[in-house]
C-alpha cells in the first residue's frame, strides 16, 4: 500500500513498484514515479515545512518548480546532504530520506513559531528601524540571533563525493519546455531535418497534459500523445531530447544554460554517472514553450497546510493517483479550478463547495460541476481558513460583505488564474507588454532570435496552442536554414486536437477580506512571509518603485523567486499607489530560472581540473629527490631540496654555499621563451625593449628590459641573438603569456610593416642552469661542437650544438654572479640531460638548488626580480637600471611614458640595498621603512623591503628595498618599525657579494 | 558568452577563444617621444567609453591569434560588424545597426 | 684553464633518452578511447602569401589557405592556424624544419616538436567527449573531417584536428598535457554515459 | 522625521503599521537648486546628506534616472574594509570605515554594519609578500590588519579548506577585524531618509540628458527628461555612467565601464562567519544575515552597459569558491545579476574638481565603491561646498594620469614572477 490517499483507479503509476522512504525519521511507502510531495500527500502528510520569518506551518502548495513551501533536506549519506530541495520536484526512490527544515525541536512543535505571535512587531522592514541600541549589541546580540533564526536548510559539511559534468552543444532550434506547445514546435522543426534539442524540467514530458484530463490529440489522451510524440522525436537522428533538464539562463546571442538532473532520482547511481550535467547550448533559434504558472488566492491564513493550487491538486490526482483530501473546498476566480473539482469529484472525493469570486460566470465546466452535484457559490470570497497544522475549514462571505459561513474542509484548492512564464523571454532582454484585458504580461518586443509559443505567450486553449507552436516550429527551422520547410511536411502532420480545455482570466492582488482595511495575514509570498499588508505598508513608507517594494518586503526574493507571488505583489502595490499595473512595472527576471547547484556550474573544474598544474620535464627527478615545490602561477617549481634533517633554511644555506664554492644545477625551464624570427627581428626588438639590439652580434646575449607604454617595468630577461634574423628571448615565468600578447599586439597593430614573427618556445626547451666555479667542468665533457673557452664563449653569449647527443642552445649567462651556463635542450630530453649533468656534477661536488636559493644568490648580487622588487610603479631608473635604456633611441615602447613629470621628478622611490645593524636580524619582506621611528601613528613611510634573506655566503642578512630618494641616502640609518621593536638598517648599494664581478669568469 | 565573428577565420566563434583589447583606432604616434603630456594622456588613458556604438579591438587569442576590430553596441552587446586590423574605421555602418552612431 | 675546457669533449655520450610526457597513457569508455600518441616532428611555420608556393614545394604538402582546414600527405599534415600561420606535424619521422631550411622565400620556421604532445580521441562518442570542454560546434557540418583549429578545452588552449568522422587529434603544450588528458578522460566517461 | 525605535514599532504594531511616514518624499523638481547631484546611489545620497548636515546646504536635488539605490549600491556584495596599501587609499577608506561604525545611530536607520572581519588569503610566496606589505603599511597607518597562519585562518572561518593538497593551498591570511559587511539597501534608504528630512529633493525617474554651461564655461544646470534644472554646482556621481554624463559637459574621462556580476545562494543556516577574499583564486564570499552566501564574481572583459554578463564568468567564480570550500558544490545559486563598474587606469577613484567650473566628479570606484560610501559622500560634500577638495580626497585628481602620480593599488599587488 502506498498511502491511504492513493486512489487505485486514478493516475498513471498504477503498476509502479513500491518505494520506501522516510520523512523526519518516519517511514512511509510511495511508488516509483512519485515525487516526494506526491508520496507524502498519498500518506496524508501535508505539514512539510516552516516558513522563513514567522515559522508558520506549511504544506505543499504546488506540483512543480514554483514551490515555495515544501523545501526539505535530502540525506543520501553523511557527505550527500542537500538543503532546500523542493519536494514537488524530487523524484522518489527506494530508501529516500528527507527531513524538514527550519524548525526546532520538531516540525509540529517549533519553538520559533513564537515569531508568529509577535508578528505584528515583525512587520516589513522592521529590522531597519530597531536593533540599534546599544550600538555594540548589533554585533554581539541582535545579529547572531537573527542569523540563527534565518536560513532554511543546513549547508553540507563535507566535500561532495559526487561529480558533475558539462557539455557544449549547438543546434538549429532549441525548444525549451516539453508541454503540448514545445512538443508540437519540436515536431514541426525536426521534420524539416534541422538539428533540434527539446528540453523539459519534468521527468515526464507533457506539461499541463499531465493533469488536463480533457485533452485529446490525434485520437488519444493528451498525455499519451505527448509520450508517443516525444518517443518519435527521440528516435530521430537530428533530435536530442532532454528530460529532467531545466533551462536556467538565457544569455547573449542565443546562448542558453541548462541543467540536466542525471542521478538524483536514482536509488543507487552508478559511479560513472554525474549527479548533474550542465548543457551550454548555442542555438540559431530558440523556442520558448515554458507554459504558465497558476497563482494562489490571497486571503487570510491562505498558507495553512492543505491549501494548494488547484492545478497541483489535479496533477496529484491525474498523474500520481493521489487525493489531496477527502473533503475539499475550492476557491477560485477562474474556470480552471472547476476542472480540478470535477476530476476529484469523479474520483470519489467529496467537494464541499466551490467558492467563486465571479458574479455569474457561465461555461461547460461550470455546468458539469453543477451536474455532478457540487455546491457552487458565486460572488463570494473565502475570507479565512481555519486550522493550524492542517486546514480545517473555510469561512465564506459574500464578496461585498455580509454573513459568514464556515464550511469544514481538509483541503482547499485555489486558483487566481495563470501567469505566463516569461522568465526566459525576459532574461533574453525581451520587453514584456501588459495585456489589460487578460491582466497578463506577455512577450512584447524580442531582443534575440527567439519566439514564444503556447501559454507562455498568452495563447489560450490547446487547439490554438498547437496551431501556433507547429507553425512557429516550422518557421524557426526555416529561419535556421532548413532547406524548404513546406516540402518536408509529408513526414509528419500537425497534431489534431480532438478535445481540449480552455480558460483564462482570473484576478490579481488581494481577495476581498484581505483588503486595505484589514490586518489579516493573507500571504502573497509564502516562503518569505510577505503579506498583502506588508506590501501596502511599503508603499505607505514611500516605496514607489516595485523594486523598492520588493527589496523592502522581500516579496519574490525567496528560493522560488516569486513565481507565484510577483503578480499579486505588483497588483497590490499598484492598487495602493493608485496607478495602473504597467506604470508600476515588473521587477527584473534574473537567471537562474530555478536554483542551480554550484556543482553543475563548476562541473569538471574541480580537483585536478580546477586549474592546470604545470610541471617541467625535470619535475619527476626533483620529486624523486624529495624537493619541496612552490606554486608560481600555474607552475610547480622546486623550491629547495632538503636533505634528511634539514629545514628550509639549512637546505638553502647549504645550496647557496655549494653554488659559490662548487656548482649547482637549477631547473629554469619555466622561464618564458619566445623565438623572434625575420629580417626585421632586430628592429622589432629595438621597439619592444629599452635596450639597443641592432649592434648585438650573433652569438651574444643581452639583458633586456620591457616597459609598458606608461614607462613602468613590465618584464625582463636575457635575450640571445642566434643569427642576424633570429633572437631567443626569455621572459619571467609568470610574464610569459602576457609578454607574448604584448609583443603580438605591437607587431600586428602598430608595426605590421615589420617582417618578423614570434613563436612561443617556452615548452620546446627544458632549461638547466649550471652555475658555479665548476660549471664548465661539468658541462664540457657532455658537449659536442661548441668551443667552451672563455675566448670563444665569453660571459653573455650563446651557441648551438649538441649535448649528450641531442641539440642544445647553450647560453653562457649567470643569475648568480658565478660563472654560469643555461643549457637548453628539447623538453623530452630534459630529464636525461639533467641526469647526465647531475652525474657529472657529482664528480665536482655540485648540488641541486631550488627557487629559494636562486632568489638568495641573485639578491647577493643585486639582480632584481620583476614583480618582487618592482611592482608596476617602478621605472628602469628607479630600479637602478638606467644603463639598460638606449639613450640614443628615437622610439621604444615606454619612451614617452618615462618623460612624464612625475616619472622624472625628484624623490621617487629607488631600489637600494639594506643592511640591518644587527647582521643576524633578517627583515621581513613587505616591512615598511621610516626615517623617524618615534613619530606617532600614522607614520610617514618612505619605502618597503622588497627582498630579504639570510645570506650564508655573506655571513649576514641582506635586503633590497624601494626607498624614497634611496640613492641619495647611501650610508644613512633608517628604521623598520615592527610590532615587537624597531630594526635599525643602513642604506647600501645593491651588490652584497663580489662587487667587482670577477667571479663571472672565476 | 558572446559569439564573435572573426574576420580572418570567417566565422563566428565563442567568446572563450577571444580576448578584448580595448578601444580601437587610437593610433600610436610615429613621433612618440615628441608628444605632449596632454597628448600622451589622451593616447594612453582617456577612453570614449560610449554608451552605444563602440569601436574596439579583439584578439582571436585561442584561434587564429589575429587582432581585429569590432563595432558593437555596448547597451545590447550586439556586434554590428568586425573587420581586419589596419582597415579604416567604417564611415558607414550596415543597416541592421542601431541608430546610435558614434560621434 | 680555459685551454683545458676549450676542446670538445670526447666523452659526449650517445643520445640522451627521450622521455615524452604522459607516454603510453590511455583510457577507454564506452564509445570512445583517449590515448596519448607517439612523438612527432613539429614546426611552427609563419609566412606571407608570396612564399607559400616555395614552402609547399619544399614540404611536399600544399599549405592550405582556407581557415579551419588542413592538408595531409605521406604522414605530414599542415594545419591552417591563422592567415600566416601553419602547424606542420610529421608522423613519419621526417623533420619539416630541415625541409624548409633551404627555402629562401621569406618565412619563419621554428621547431616545436617537443612543445606539443598529441592525444587521440576516437570512437562514436569522441565528439561529445571533446565538447565536454570545447565550446566550438564540432558537428560534421561545422567541423568536417580534415578541419583543424586552435581552440579551448576547459581552461587551456588546444589545437584540434578531425582525422575521421569519429576521430580527433588533440594537441596541447607539454605542461598542459596532464590537464588535457584528465579532462578528456572525464569527458569520455560522461560521453559514454 | 519621526524617530525609529523599538517603541515606534510597538506603537505602530497596535495600529497595523499604518502610521509610518514616508521614508523620503517624492517632490516635483524645482527650477533651480544650489547643488545638483547626478545619481541617487549610496555615494550621491551620502553627498547630499553631508551637504545638508555638515555644510548647511539643503537646497539640493539628487537626480536619478531610475530608482534610488538601484545601481551598484543595490547590486554589490557589500564588503567593507580599509586595509589598502597606499596612504591615499588607506586615508579615504579608513575615513569611511570610521563613519560606518556608528552610521546606524547617525542615520537612525539600521544599516546593519557588521564587523565580522575580512580575511584575505595568501596562496603562495608572492601573495605572502604582497599581503604582508599591506599588513605592515596598515599597522603604521593605524589601520588594523593582522597576519594569520593557515590554522588561525581556519579557526576564524571553519569551513575554509586549508588542505595542503588543494591546488593553491592557503599559506596564510591577512585579517582586518573591523572589516565586514552592511545592508546595501539600508545604506541608500537611510541616507535618502536623512537627506529628504533635511529638505533635499530626491527626484527619481529623472534622467540627465545634457549639461548646460555658460559662455565662461561654468556649469549652469542640467537638461533632464523632466526639463531643465538649474544649478551653479553639479556633482556627478553616476558610477558606470559617469563618463556618459561627463561627456555631456565636454570632459573626456580616463574611465571604462565593465559588467560585474554577483550571485547569492539559497539561504542556509550560518556557515560562513566572515568575509573571505582571494585574489589568487579570484573569489569573494560572505553570508548575509538572511543566510544566503553572497559571492562576487569578476568583470567581463569588454566595455558594456548591459548589466548582464557571461555564464563563464560565474563559472570561474564558483570554481574558485568550491576550491576554497569543497563542501559547497551541493549549494545552489539562487540569483545572479550584473552591475556596471567604472574603472580607472590605476583602479583608484577620481573624486575631484574638474576643468569645468562648478562641475565635480566622484567616480572610478571600480569593483569596490560600496565600502567607501560614507567617506566618499562626506569628502565629496566638502569638495562641492568649499569648491576645494578635502585633504583626504585631494590626491584623487583627474590630472594624476597626465603627470603619472598614480595611486596604483592594482599594480602594487603586482604579478607573479
Amino acid at each position: 500500500m502506498s498511502g491511504a490517499f492513493r486512489i487505485p483507479a486514478a493516475g498513471r503509476l498504477k503498476q509502479a513498484k513500491t518505494a520506501r522512504f522516510s520523512f523526519d525519521g518516519q517511514s512511509y511507502a510511495g511508488v516509483e514515479g512519485d515525487t516526494l510531495a506526491s508520496a507524502l500527500l498519498a500518506n496524508g502528510v501535508h505539514l512539510v515545512g516552516r516558513s522563513f520569518k514567522y515559522h508558520r506551518p506549511r504544506g505543499v502548495l504546488s506540483a512543480g518548480a514554483e514551490e515555495p513551501n515544501a523545501l526539505v533536506q535530502i540525506v543520501r549519506d553523511d557527505a550527500r546532504k542537500t538543503p532546500n530541495v523542493r519536494a514537488t520536484v524530487q523524484e522518489l526512490y527506494d530508501g529516500l530520506a528527507a527531513n524538514s527544515q527550519n524548525r526546532w525541536p520538531s516540525l509540529s512543535f517549533d519553538v520559533s513559531a513564537v515569531n508568529d505571535l509577535a508578528s505584528p512587531l515583525f512587520s516589513a522592514g522592521f529590522y531597519y528601524k530597531t536593533f540599534m541600541w546599544p550600538k555594540a549589541a548589533w554585533k554581539s546580540l541582535y545579529e547572531p540571533k537573527i542569523r540563527e533564526a534565518a536560513g532554511l536548510g543546513i549547508s553540507p559539511d563535507r566535500p561532495d563525493p559526487d561529480h558533475y559534468s558539462s557539455r557544449y552543444a549547438h543546434c538549429d532550434v532549441l525548444v525549451l519546455g516539453g508541454g503540448a506547445a514545445g512538443i508540437a514546435a519540436a515536431l514541426a522543426a525536426a521534420e524539416t531535418g534541422v538539428s533540434v534539442i527539446l528540453a523539459d524540467e519534468q521527468a515526464k514530458f507533457g506539461g499541463s497534459l499531465r493533469f488536463e484530463s480533457g485533452a485529446m490529440i490525434d485520437g488519444q489522451d493528451g498525455f499519451a500523445w505527448a509520450q508517443a510524440a516525444v518517443a518519435k522525436l527521440a528516435a530521430m537522428g537530428n533530435v536530442r531530447v532532454l528530460s529532467r533538464t531545466t533551462a536556467f539562463g538565457y544569455y547573449a546571442q542565443n546562448f542558453v544554460g541548462l541543467v540536466e538532473r542525471v542521478s538524483d532520482h536514482l536509488k543507487a547511481p552508478g559511479h560513472d554517472l554525474p549527479r548533474e550535467r550542465l548543457w551550454q547550448v548555442r542555438a540559431k533559434r530558440v523556442m520558448l514553450a515554458s507554459g504558465a504558472i497558476e497563482r494562489h488566492m490571497v486571503f487570510a491564513n491562505n498558507d495553512r497546510p492543505g491549501i494548494m493550487l488547484a492545478g497541483a491538486a489535479r496533477t496529484y490526482l491525474n498523474q500520481y493517483g493521489v487525493a489531496v483530501g477527502r473533503n475539499v473546498g475550492v476557491y477560485t476566480a477562474n474556470d480552471s479550478a472547476y476542472a480540478a473539482a470535477i476530476d476529484l469529484k469523479k474520483a470519489g472525493v467529496n467537494v464541499a463547495a466551490i467558492v467563486d469570486l465571479r458574479d455569474n460566470p457561465t461555461g461547460p465546466v461550470i455546468d458539469e460541476a453543477r451536474a455532478l452535484g457540487i455546491e457552487i457559490n458565486f460572488g463570494r470570497a473565502v475570507i479565512r481558513a481555519g486550522g493550524k497544522l492542517r486546514v480545517s475549514s473555510m469561512t465564506v462571505q459574500p464578496k461585498n460583505g455580509g454573513g459568514e459561513r464556515t464550511i469544514p474542509v481538509d483541503a482547499i484548492l485555489m486558483s487566481a488564474g495563470w501567469t505566463p512564464s516569461v522568465h526566459l523571454f525576459s532574461q533574453s532582454r525581451g520587453k514584456v507588454a501588459f495585456n489589460d484585458e487578460t491582466k497578463r504580461f506577455v512577450p512584447g518586443t524580442y531582443a534575440q532570435d527567439c519566439v514564444s509559443v503556447g501559454a507562455c505567450n498568452g495563447t489560450d486553449g490547446l487547439s490554438a496552442t498547437l496551431d501556433e507552436a507547429y507553425a512557429a516550429g516550422a518557421k524557426a527551422a526555416k529561419d535556421a536554414g532548413a532547406k524548404d520547410a513546406s516540402t518536408k511536411t509529408g513526414k509528419g502532420a500537425k497534431p489534431k486536437v480532438d478535445a481540449s480545455e480552455s480558460w483564462s482570466r482570473g484576478m490579481l492582488g488581494a481577495a476581498p477580506g484581505a483588503g486595505p482595511d484589514t490586518t489579516v495575514k493573507a500571504f502573497v509570498d509564502f516562503q518569505n512571509d510577505v503579506t498583502a499588508k506588508d506590501i501596502r505598508q511599503a508603499v505607505h513608507e514611500g516605496m514607489r518603485s516595485i523594486e523598492h517594494v520588493k527589496r523592502f518586503t522581500t516579496n519574490g526574493m525567496a528560493t522560488d523567486q516569486g513565481k507565484t507571488s510577483n503578480m499579486h505583489g505588483l497588483a497590490i502595490a499598484a492598487e495602493t499607489l493608485g496607478k495602473p499595473i504597467p506604470e508600476v512595472g515588473l521587477t527584473t527576471f534574473r537567471a537562474p530560472y530555478t536554483p542551480v547547484t554550484f556543482g553543475a556550474i563548476v562541473s569538471h573544474a574541480r580537483g585536478p581540473l580546477f586549474d592546470p598544474t604545470r610541471k617541467t620535464a625535470i619535475h619527476p627527478w626533483a620529486e624523486a629527490q624529495g624537493a619541496v615545490f612552490e606554486d608560481v602561477g600555474q607552475w610547480k617549481r622546486a623550491w629547495y631540496f632538503p636533505k634528511a634533517g634539514e629545514d628550509m633554511h639549512k637546505a638553502v644555506d647549504r645550496e647557496c654555499v655549494a653554488v659559490r664554492n662548487k656548482a649547482g644545477l637549477f631547473d629554469a625551464s619555466t622561464l618564458g621563451k619566445i623565438e623572434v624570427v625575420g629580417p626585421d627581428a632586430a628592429k622589432f626588438m629595438e621597439l619592444l625593449y629599452t635596450n639597443p639590439w641592432e649592434k648585438l652580434e650573433p652569438g651574444r646575449c643581452r639583458y633586456g628590459i620591457m616597459l609598458r607604454e606608461d614607462g613602468f617595468i613590465y618584464d625582463d630577461g636575457v635575450v640571445g641573438r642566434l643569427a642576424p634574423d633570429r633572437f631567443h628571448v626569455t621572459t619571467t615565468t609568470g610574464g610569459a603569456p602576457r609578454v607574448m600578447n604584448h609583443m603580438e599586439d605591437y607587431l600586428q597593430t602598430e608595426f605590421p610593416h615589420l617582417n618578423v614573427w614570434l613563436t612561443s618556445i617556452t615548452e620546446q626547451w627544458a632549461v638547466i642552469a649550471v652555475q658555479g666555479p665548476k660549471s664548465r667542468d661539468i658541462i664540457a665533457p657532455l658537449v659536442e661542437g661548441i668551443d667552451m673557452s672563455d675566448e670563444a664563449l665569453p660571459h653573455m653569449s650563446v651557441r648551438e650544438g649538441k649535448i649528450c647527443g641531442v641539440p642544445t642552445r647553450l647560453f653562457r649567462m649567470s643569475f648568480t654572479g658565478e660563472r654560469g651556463f643555461e643549457v637548453n635542450v628539447p623538453a623530452d630530453y630534459g630529464q636525461a640531460v639533467w641526469e647526465a649533468l647531475w652525474a657529472e656534477g657529482q664528480k665536482h661536488g655540485a648540488t641541486a638548488y631550488g627557487t629559494e636559493s636562486m632568489h638568495v644568490l641573485r639578491a647577493e648580487k643585486g639582480y632584481i626580480i620583476v614583480g618582487q622588487d618592482t611592482d608596476g610603479t617602478v621605472t628602469p631608473n628607479d630600479a637602478g637600471l638606467d644603463w639598460a635604456v638606449g639613450k640614443k633611441k628615437a622610439d621604444f615602447v615606454g619612451i614617452r611614458g618615462l618623460m612624464r613629470p612625475d616619472l622624472v621628478a625628484k624623490g621617487r622611490k629607488q631600489l637600494v640595498g639594506l643592511k640591518t645593524k644587527d647582521p643576524k636580524v633578517v627583515l621581513e619582506e613587505g616591512a615598511q621603512i621610516v626615517e623617524d621611528p618615534k613619530q606617532p601613528i600614522p607614520m610617514k613611510m618612505i619605502g618597503h623591503v622588497t627582498s630579504s634573506y639570510w645570506s650564508e655566503n655573506c655571513g649576514r642578512s641582506i635586503a633590497l628595498a624601494l626607498v624614497t630618494g634611496g640613492r641619495d641616502r647611501m650610508g644613512d640609518t633608517l628604521y623598520v618599525p615592527m610590532p615587537n621593536g624597531v630594526i635599525e638598517v643602513e642604506v647600501t648599494g645593491m651588490v652584497f657579494f663580489d662587487e667587482t664581478g670577477g667571479r663571472l669568469n672565476g | 558568452m558572446l559569439l564573435i565573428r572573426c574576420p580572418y577565420c570567417e566565422e563566428e566563434r565563442p567568446e572563450l577563444e577571444f580576448r578584448n583589447a580595448g578601444e580601437a583606432h587610437i593610433a600610436r604616434s610615429a613621433n612618440m617621444a615628441g608628444e605632449s603630456d596632454d597628448d600622451f594622456e589622451k593616447f594612453f588613458f582617456i577612453r570614449s567609453n560610449p554608451k552605444g556604438i563602440i569601436y574596439e579591438r579583439w584578439r582571436h587569442m585561442h584561434g587564429c591569434a589575429r587582432f581585429f576590430n569590432a563595432v558593437r553596441d555596448t547597451v545590447t552587446d550586439k556586434f554590428v560588424m568586425t573587420y581586419k586590423a589596419g582597415e579604416p574605421k567604417p564611415s558607414k555602418l550596415p543597416k541592421n545597426s542601431n541608430e546610435v552612431v558614434a560621434k | 684553464m680555459a685551454k683545458a675546457a676549450a676542446k670538445t669533449a670526447a666523452t659526449a655520450s650517445s643520445s640522451a633518452e627521450r622521455r615524452p610526457a604522459l607516454a603510453g597513457r590511455s583510457t577507454s569508455a564506452t564509445g570512445v578511447k583517449v590515448e596519448v600518441l607517439p612523438p612527432a616532428e613539429r614546426m611552427s611555420l609563419r609566412a606571407p602569401e608570396a612564399s607559400l608556393a616555395a614552402l609547399s614545394k619544399a614540404l611536399g604538402v600544399t599549405l592550405p589557405k582556407a581557415p579551419k582546414t588542413s592538408a595531409s600527405k605521406a604522414g605530414r599534415t599542415a594545419l591552417w592556424l591563422g592567415p600566416d600561420e601553419w602547424l606542420v606535424i610529421d608522423e613519419a619521422g621526417k623533420d619539416p624544419l630541415a625541409d624548409c631550411a633551404g627555402v629562401s622565400a621569406l618565412h619563419s620556421s621554428v621547431g616545436v616538436s617537443h612543445r606539443n604532445i598529441a592525444i587521440s580521441v576516437a570512437g562514436p562518442a569522441a565528439e561529445a567527449a571533446i565538447n565536454s570542454g570545447c565550446p566550438q560546434d564540432l558537428s560534421l557540418v561545422a567541423f568536417p573531417v580534415g578541419a583543424g583549429s586552435r581552440t579551448i578545452l576547459g581552461k587551456v588552449e588546444i589545437v584540434l584536428l578531425r582525422t575521421a568522422e569519429d576521430a580527433f587529434r588533440v594537441e596541447c603544450w607539454r605542461s598542459f598535457s596532464d590537464y588535457v588528458f584528465t579532462f578528456l578522460s572525464e569527458g569520455a566517461r560522461d560521453a559514454a554515459g | 522625521m519621526k524617530k525609529y525605535s523599538v517603541f515606534a514599532i510597538a506603537r505602530e504594531a497596535m495600529r497595523g503599521h499604518k502610521g509610518w511616514e514616508e521614508q523620503w518624499s517624492s517632490p516635483e523638481p524645482k527650477k533651480e537648486y544650489d547643488v545638483i547631484i547626478v545619481g541617487a546611489g549610496g555615494h550621491g545620497l551620502a553627498t547630499a546628506y553631508y551637504l545638508a548636515t555638515e555644510h548647511g546646504i539643503t537646497n539640493v536635488a539628487v537626480l536619478e534616472k531610475g530608482w534610488l539605490g538601484g545601481g551598484n549600491t543595490g547590486r554589490n556584495t557589500t564588503i567593507i574594509r580599509s586595509n589598502y596599501l597606499y596612504d591615499e587609499s588607506a586615508g579615504i577608506y579608513d575615513h569611511a570605515l570610521k563613519l560606518w561604525d556608528g552610521l546606524s545611530q547617525e542615520l537612525n536607520y539600521n544599516v546593519m554594519y557588521s564587523a565580522r572581519g575580512v580575511m584575505m588569503l595568501a596562496h603562495n610566496v608572492h601573495d605572502i609578500q604582497v599581503l604582508k606589505r599591506h599588513v605592515h603599511a596598515n599597522r603604521l597607518n593605524g589601520i588594523d590588519n593582522e597576519w594569520l597562519s593557515p590554522e588561525q585562518a581556519k579557526e576564524f572561518c571553519p569551513p575554509l579548506n586549508i588542505s595542503k593538497e588543494a591546488r593553491y593551498p592557503v599559506v596564510g591570511a591577512a585579517l582586518q577585524r573591523r572589516g565586514g559587511t552592511a545592508r546595501h539597501d539600508a545604506v541608500a534608504w537611510g541616507y535618502a531618509r536623512g537627506a529628504s528630512a533635511r529638505g533635499v529633493h530626491i527626484i527619481q525617474n529623472c534622467e540627465v540628458t545634457g549639461v548646460k554651461r555658460a559662455a565662461n564655461g561654468a556649469v549652469m544646470g542640467v537638461e533632464t527628461s523632466r526639463g531643465f534644472i538649474g544649478a551653479k554646482k553639479v556633482g556627478v556621481v553616476a558610477a558606470g555612467h559617469s563618463s556618459v554624463i561627463m561627456n555631456m559637459a565636454g570632459v573626456r574621462m580616463p574611465l571604462e565601464s565593465y559588467p560585474l556580476q554577483a550571485l547569492v545562494s539559497e539561504p542556509v543556516k550560518p556557515v560562513v562567519p566572515c568575509v573571505i577574499m582571494s585574489n589568487t583564486v579570484h573569489a569573494y564570499i560572505s553570508q548575509s544575515d538572511k543566510g544566503e552566501l553572497v559571492i562576487g564574481a569578476g568583470t567581463d572583459q569588454y566595455v558594456s552597459y548591459s548589466q548582464t554578463g557571461g555564464l563563464h564568468i560565474l563559472q570561474h567564480t564558483l570554481d574558485a569558491i568550491c576550491e576554497m570550500f569543497p563542501i559547497f558544490t551541493r549549494m545552489k545559486m539562487l540569483r545572479s545579476w550584473g552591475g556596471i563598474v567604472d574603472v580607472t587606469p590605476d583602479r583608484s577613484p577620481i573624486l575631484a574638481k574638474t576643468p569645468v567650473p562648478g562641475l565635480y566628479v566622484n567616480c572610478g570606484w571600480g569593483t569596490g565603491g560600496f565600502k567607501a560610501t560614507p567617506g566618499s559622500g562626506n569628502v565629496f560634500a566638502h569638495t562641492i561646498a568649499r569648491d576645494d577638495p578635502h585633504p583626504i580626497n585631494a590626491p584623487f585628481t583627474i590630472e594624476r594620469f597626465r603627470t603619472g602620480r598614480l595611486i596604483d593599488e592594482a599594480a602594487a599587488a603586482a604579478v607573479a614572477h
